[in-house]
């Protein structure tokens, strides 16, 4: 083709730069008056042949587009840091101490309802599945959490999860007692053994004597 | 040291310089500080500013600052400061050190002006160089409308074990204990049964006695026990607030003692 | 040369795609493990060769941008752009060749106050940044230039500033000169010889402030 070089280095240039599609009027308005503006993007077609990108008309303007068979390679995956609702760390926590649980016993236990989106995100985490169906009326789905959870929270099994007595002990759950006669003494032998006996002042704001 | 460091051109030169200097006369204001216009008037000197001679270049600083002086121009005080330092320079460089160790030599403040004059040179001609190159959005210029790189965002998800422990024994602690409340009551010793008992006993006990006599006598378990005393002595203060009964307590934290209340006449 | 064809599409698409010049390492991510991305981009330049865009090293990273040979055709896509002061052009070439530099230094350099605008209208431009402070009295913020500096400029890094290299061998980008008495060499040995050669250390000493 008689196409100047230079012509086709500055279509080049010019399609490169521009924030939007150029028309053929456009690109005639930069070359000289006796260029055939399709001459040098047929030119400039032929050049990007099987490269990575390559000129395209789009509405019956021109752009460079990267070749559509890269679209992968253009994929880049970042990783963002996401927190969970409180919702849905209540829902997770009682999923986890009640499974294998309902969505309804959730609820029933949180007195509220859990909402599509909690267990989306939760779904999501990837720490909670369904585990099977409960055999009473309705055959609710049941919940239960999974080995990415025990990765994730660092446990080796579910038997590694603090009980009652044990967050008592560490103070997350109250240790007064609300009423009097909460604390029997099994509960109390329970808390000194956790405390592994290191606890002699905390025990005596619990003794009831 | 009576030869003196300057080489005796610049004598010869002093006096077609100060003419020169009303030659010279332009806007003061077309100059950013005394050094700017040292630095204009020394290029005028057309010499590699190493070999730049100070002592004609002071003389063209204060015979500028004189001219300008005479049209009446205002000038800055900084470029008078200037000028007094530079008549000074050129007397140190024209006599013999006084005191060599001193302070800085004529020669060696007059090489300090010279290198500093030379910096400010090297770097008025680095920005020129750097404005002189081929620029983006100039000469040259990047994709106008890059697609991007498509981002995937795959979340990682902040909650700790913490979170999750604290979450539960919140959830528990809004519910509150679910074991049977009936469990906890039967260690209770309720102010009902204290008063029923107290009333019932103060018959049979119609002198001074201690509260601890009152109390159930079967009760082993220590929490039943201190419960037994703190609804027996709440007991016992409802019945003095009603006038059924009289108590006393010699000391602080001494024995709490009641009895019947004896009518005021006996 | 023995490159993937496919592996110069890639990181030709890549280029072309992202708003922001990439790195080597960001490159080598997209390409199989044992491809050297400094071997594709080799092959990527080769390519690229008298064309109207090409990919260039700038801030040590690798962009595409249109040949400056084409900057008369492309001259109506020129940025407007707000004339720099001298004063503006002067301080940044300070900080450019001195960074880290304080404001006091620049100050002490060019002999007059920078005003405040002076280097808003830097700040402004994205040329320079704040890059710590100095561990002196008074803890003076010290500044540098960004990447968009050697982007803006077309410059790989800052050790292809203009002339950078004799100023450095000059002692030029030093507050003292590194010969004393480079004012006048005869000068410099009639002094010595009427103090008895003693002469260099007060200098090295004295501070001209």
């Amino acid at each position: 083709m008689s196409v100047d070089r230079n012509h086709v280095r500055i279509a080049e240039a010019l399609l490169f730069a521009a924030s939007e599609p150029l028309s053929l009027e456009r690109l005639k308005q930069r070359l000289p008056d006796d260029v055939d503006p399709a001459d040098v993007m047929a030119q400039l077609v032929a050049d990007y042949q099987g490269r990575g990108v390559a000129p395209v008309q789009v509405a019956g303007r021109w752009m460079f587009r990267t070749a559509p068979d890269l679209a992968d390679a253009l994929e880049e995956e970042r990783v963002s840091e996401r927190r969970l609702s409180r919702a849905a760390v209540e829902t997770l926590a009682i999923i986890a101490y009640h499974q294998p649980t309902t969505r309804a016993e959730v609820e029933e236990l949180r007195g509220v309802a859990v909402s599509k989106g909690t267990m989306d995100v939760l779904m999501e985490t990837g720490w909670i599945r369904p585990r099977g169906r409960r055999q009473t009326p309705g055959r609710p789905v049941t919940w239960g959490t999974t080995d990415e959870f025990l990765i994730h929270f660092g446990l080796e099994s579910l038997g590694d999860l603090p009980g009652i007595d044990e967050l008592k002990a560490t103070g997350l759950l109250s240790a007064e007692p609300r009423e009097p006669g909460l604390f029997d003494a099994q509960a109390k032998e329970q808390i000194a053994a956790a405390r592994g006996g290191a606890g002699d002042n905390g025990e005596s704001e619990a003794e009831p004597t | 040291m009576n030869e003196t460091p300057v080489p005796s051109t610049d004598f010869e030169e002093d006096q077609p310089d100060a003419e020169q200097g009303t030659r010279l006369v332009v806007d003061l204001g077309a100059y950013e500080g005394p050094l700017d216009l040292l630095l204009d008037l020394a290029r005028d000197q057309k010499v590699d500013l190493a070999q730049i001679s100070i002592l004609r270049l002071a003389d063209q600083f204060v015979a500028f600052i004189e001219s300008a002086h005479r049209l009446r121009i205002e000038i800055a005080a900084d470029y008078l400061v200037m000028a007094a330092w530079l008549a000074y320079l050129k007397s140190r460089l024209l006599l013999p050190d006084p005191e060599p160790d001193e302070e800085l030599s004529g020669a060696e403040m007059a090489a300090r002006l010279g290198w500093q004059l030379r910096r400010l040179q090297a770097m008025r001609k680095a920005g020129e160089q750097l404005f002189g190159r081929a620029r983006e959005g100039q000469e040259f210029f990047r994709r106008g409308a890059p697609e991007g790189v498509r981002i995937l965002r795959r979340s990682a998800w902040d909650c700790d074990l913490y979170d999750l422990l604290r979450a539960y024994a919140a959830h528990r602690e809004s519910q509150g204990d679910s074991e049977p409340l009936k469990v906890r009551r039967t260690n209770v010793y309720s102010v009902e049964q204290a008063l029923e008992r107290l009333r019932r006993l103060l018959g049979a006990m119609p002198e001074w006695s201690s509260l601890q006599a009152y109390l159930p006598n079967n009760v082993t378990d220590p929490f039943t026990r201190r419960s037994a005393t703190a609804s027996t002595l709440l007991a016992a203060l409802e019945m003095a607030k009603q006038g059924e009964v009289e108590i006393r307590q010699g000391r602080t934290f001494g024995p709490i003692y009641v009895r019947n209340r004896r009518d005021e006449t006996d």
